[in-house]
């Protein structure tokens, strides 16, 4: 009850600021936080990333390890991307399975560097139907102030790039990186009250009504696209966020990650 | 997605006989069931999905009871038998982000303030599948909730376009969507053309997506119309008009 | 507490109504409410049956796959038989792991199949200890109005005849179908107040004291048997609805089913 | 039942060398453990199980109250190394059936309404199985209320009859149940002559079912004497009667 | 509420019998209670135990079975220790999957028979990498009056003694004995207001403020030892129950258990 | 655990080059985290560890509240990058223990009855591994535990000691641990002396346990001054002395 007024409050507090062209930490409506992209910092997996925005923290982990293809796809590697909400993250997190919310955080981040074929999954094969490499992102939140997503497919593909594949770790023969071909960014738009803006914090993302996730790549494509909250959006709004999503996407790209 | 080559256009059309922006057959079942409050059964092509609907009804636990407004709960789940090869029983991480993003799909458009305290219970089983059950269950959902008596704002309508051998192309069959470029499926309410939904798969350059996106609008205005007919018809039937 | 009284007030009414000769839909004790049984409703299942017994309707599903033996039966297939009572077919029933009723349901049937011995396992052996071939029934159930088990097990054996086995699909060379011994049937016969009468809708089940579903076969035999409800039963009322069962599928048998 | 063949009588007998409306040999001990309320050890064979009772005590959550009557729960539950090959601990889709008839079995005897919004809590351990664990079960169950004062109308008692060779016999061992053609546990409320457990597994004739269920009561019988002797004997052993 | 205020009682009353040096039942702070050893008593395991110490009983259960070595020891048998607080055995305990307290006795018993290399692991490799001997021993608790991991860890190292390795049973060819080494022995001594007892019961352990597990072995040395409680040790106590704990360990051994 | 064979220490000195007397280097930030109520960041040579904590706030399930004080959650938790093989998420028996562990290594310094029917909850996620996580993590969270201003008779500490090569050394990394032949964390209360947690895996001789149990507990004062000091700097960095 008490929590509900609480939360009421703070939407309001959101919402006269917009309404007013402003927001709480005197960002535009189209500015990023802070980005701090840090890599490497865990030796135990062959890639890894913290990425801060703004009092956001997120640390994404890629291991490789060898394993068994899927059935139907003999000759591929295997990606699996998995995110926990961990309750030290959040006062709203709770410990136990995932819940929705983290199903769907490494969902997106999953299906934005499987849409654009980040990885080259076929030259993951060892040995045809019985051994490839796995490739596993895991998606560690530290600390989250509002829009998880960005900052974990930002870690995810940074984590990716230069990996050394662990043939000798593992006894077998050969030498390879891990072939990356994109590098896909996420960016998600809120929409509030008819504005939109870009990297919601946590007061924003509750009092949004609308968020579109939007992941595009190099060459201006969209590999995917994830609409979340509770009410609808016309189609000239879902216009215009994915052109502020790609255009945004490109920015974050130029000044944090390499060309490929 | 992607898995190895096959020509789905051939001489400029789909290997189903299908045009571009030609939905697969639709057949609307309304009230199909005896002990739910409301139901419909679906099919979309070789997609047979029905829905039940139940409530409102109490909230258990209470703990999670919304005291000003109904919570609505979707259950997607699939038959063991709906696939190629036999899914195990019980919820995955697909069927979860499917339930939730059809919940929200279909959130916006049910008068939830009415029945505070209460739930309101929207269970999909998806019978047959061959690409596109999640929008197959929002339809199917959606006249359900008609159907049941929900207070409603309008119908949800869904469906997904896709691309092809570099063609935009309206609902995607399952071989389509096996060995084609982009899947995005879409919710709207047709009415106001608010997108509730909207999902994206695969990679769409922006002036596809753009495309893709009026395309798969047009295509839930012809959903929608077929939903509206079928319930029409039922209560036409049952003597109380529509 | 209400929901209690109305539950009170429905048994009333079935007892008024049983202890006056009378079913609620004008039905003999001894009938049935229609069948109406549909073949290979689904394309992906080896083998589909949709039962619908008045109100009441199943969907019974059968894949065939390759997998491994069990370790003690090295040459033989296996059968797995599971059913779902899933949310969507009735207010009572809930979304989660597999309750008790859902267990009795799939064991009830699966032991009526199993001791009939009417799936030739022996037949079912690609290689020794290696590669068999897994039946999977699977029980959906779509609307409860009572008798979900004469359903089912209708819905198992109707899905079971005629299944070509998928050798070409699992790249393995052969020709077969499932090689069917015999059509058990189960028959439910409910006891309220010292009547007997078959196939309970759910307002006559949940008045029953006692349920006995009797599987019978071709040949007369019993090869199941449950008795369910929270009071006892004398060995001759027993007996008599041993009988009652035992008769009632061979009807059902010779207008359901084909000649094995 | 029926892997492979096996001959399991010999020269009219059967391989223990027990006749074929004999019970293998029964051990009960009442009252075996400190903790319980109640409680039995109940040898049958080689099959070893050990009853508790706990309550009437409070039902938890209390949402599964019944507000008229005592909620009897039941868990059967084998320990990992009561089987041939190491059972992974916990309960697996056999031992919730089991648990479920095991409480049917036993609710009609018990006088649940005196005790409402209480649970009335029966654990079964199987110490070692040799077919048969679910009637040795229930007759340690049966006991071990007695032994906590539960109120009861009557003991039940329990036994299976299988077919062997062609031939209905009493209590199959774990040979005769895996090699058998039938096997049929059951229930019996001994004074009233009422069956609250029947199950079948297998194959029997009508003549051949109606000749076990005869045989079933009988050896229930038998045990129902053995479950009185041993509480008889507790009781008079602490000075108090039966 | 009420349960609190009995709670309370109790150990005011274990409080005052220990501040008059008396307990309940007349022991010495030092005396176990009466301890019964039976082994063998279940035919399906390679070794058994039922311990009674008290009206404390457990029955220990050996299985040992073939299985697939870790990916790390290829060339080592694998030890796997559980136990089941099983409801039967006391009004504390609950159904459902193993809570802190069975996992933290099945550790510490696993602890000790792993810390003396008790079991020669490497001794029950079948075939490098592919096939090992693993051993299971599984705890179950019957009745629960105090002190249960030295009735289990006295039950598991008593049940692996003299065990026959079943090669045979699995279609394997070759017959040996598990190799024990060590005889390890867990003697838990409480702390209860600056007193120190061994093998508190039910009421001692609720009264106690600190608990510490010693094992120890042949030699006198120290292969397990695990504090559990509220409070802290003083350096002096602890040094006073780790000798106890080897004393009463060296009785416990010298009466139930053979020279190794 | 004496897992084959390896030098450990050569002429004299542990393959670090550590003495045997000597931590790891140590690395502490206090208020690391925006959200939790206190934080604090440990590194213990090549372990990384982060620990929140929240509360004291409304403890759920109320059926779990304790009318006389503050119940404690703990939870240790693995990322499943922070080790050598890929850690599947979600708890298993050895992360459940060392969770009760720790948390009863922390309730006796912890003024639990200033606070009824809360819950105080430390959440520890382990980045990276490399022996000694436990211990890694009662630090860190007992300095979180003061930076939430949660009421504490004084600071935890926490630390190993071992015995490779025939020598009782103090803090194993992963390679003493694993070739090592003794284990032994302990947790202190350093102003009163008081050991909060000792566990022992591996094999130790009474004389090497009581050198262990002296040389571990100096180690928790080292880290206790160091705790201390990254709270005082804390502090007066944020202009509120210490």
């Amino acid at each position: 009850m008490g929590q509900e007024v609480i939360e009421d409050i703070r939407k309001d507090y959101v919402y006269d600021l917009i309404e007013n062209g402003k927001r709480a930490d005197g960002r535009g409506f189209l500015d990023f936080r802070d980005i701090v992209v840090e890599r490497d910092l865990i030796n135990k997996a062959e890639g890894s990333t913290r990425v801060q925005i703004g009092d956001t923290v997120v640390l994404v982990g890629v291991k490789v390890e060898p394993g068994t293809p899927f059935p139907d796809t003999p000759n591929k590697g295997v990606l699996m991307t998995n995110a926990e909400l961990v309750p030290l993250a959040s006062p709203e997190f709770e410990s136990g399975p995932p819940g929705e919310d983290s199903i769907e955080l490494a969902r997106v981040v999953d299906r934005g560097i499987r849409g654009s074929e980040t990885i080259d999954l076929e030259a993951l094969c060892i040995e045809e139907g019985e051994k490839v490499w796995m490739v596993f992102i895991d998606i560690h939140t530290l600390d989250n102030d509002g829009n998880l997503v960005d900052a974990a497919a930002l870690g995810a593909i940074t984590s990716l790039l230069n990996i050394d594949i662990p043939y000798e770790q593992y006894g077998l023969t050969g030498k390879d990186t891990l072939h990356i071909r994109d590098t896909p960014v996420a960016v998600t738009v809120a929409e509030i009250r008819g504005n939109l803006l870009v990297d919601p914090n946590v007061a924003e993302e509750s009092a949004a009504t609308n968020k579109l996730t939007v992941i595009s790549n190099v060459d201006g494509s969209i590999s995917g696209l994830q609409k979340s909250g509770s009410t609808g959006l016309t189609e000239e709004m879902i216009v215009k966020m994915t052109e502020i999503g790609i255009e945004k996407a490109r920015e974050i790209r130029e000044k944090y990650l390499p060309k490929i | 997605m992607k898995e190895g080559k096959i020509e789905l256009i051939k001489d400029g059309a789909r290997l189903s006989g299908r045009g571009f922006e030609e939905l697969r057959p639709i057949k609307i079942e309304v009230g199909v069931l005896k002990r739910a409050d409301g139901s419909c059964y679906f099919e979309l092509g070789d997609n047979k999905a029905i829905a039940a609907v139940y409530g409102p009804r109490e909230m258990h636990p209470r703990h999670f009871q919304n005291a000003k407004r109904a919570v609505v709960k979707y259950r997607y789940n699939m038959a063991p038998f709906s696939v190629d090869d036999r899914k195990r029983p019980g919820p995955d991480r697909r069927s979860q982000e499917i339930s939730m993003v059809s919940r929200k799909a279909l959130d916006p458009v049910i008068l939830r303030e009415l029945y505070p305290k209460t739930a309101i219970e929207v269970y999909v089983e998806v019978l047959q599948s061959d690409a596109g059950t999640r929008t197959a269950g929002i339809n199917a959902a959606s006249v359900a909730l008609a159907d049941a008596g929900i207070p409603m704002r309008d119908l949800v309508s869904s469906v997904a376009i896709g691309k092809i051998d570099g063609e935009v192309v309206l609902d995607l069959d399952a071989k389509e969507d096996n060995f084609g470029e982009a899947d995005m499926p879409i919710a709207m309410v047709a009415r106001t053309n608010t997108i509730t939904l909207l999902q994206m798969d695969g990679r769409l350059k922006k002036e596809e997506f753009e495309r893709g996106l009026k395309l798969a609008m047009n295509g839930c205005r012809k959903i929608y119309e077929l939903q509206k007919a079928a319930l029409v018809e039922k209560y036409s039937k049952n003597g109380n008009g529509a």
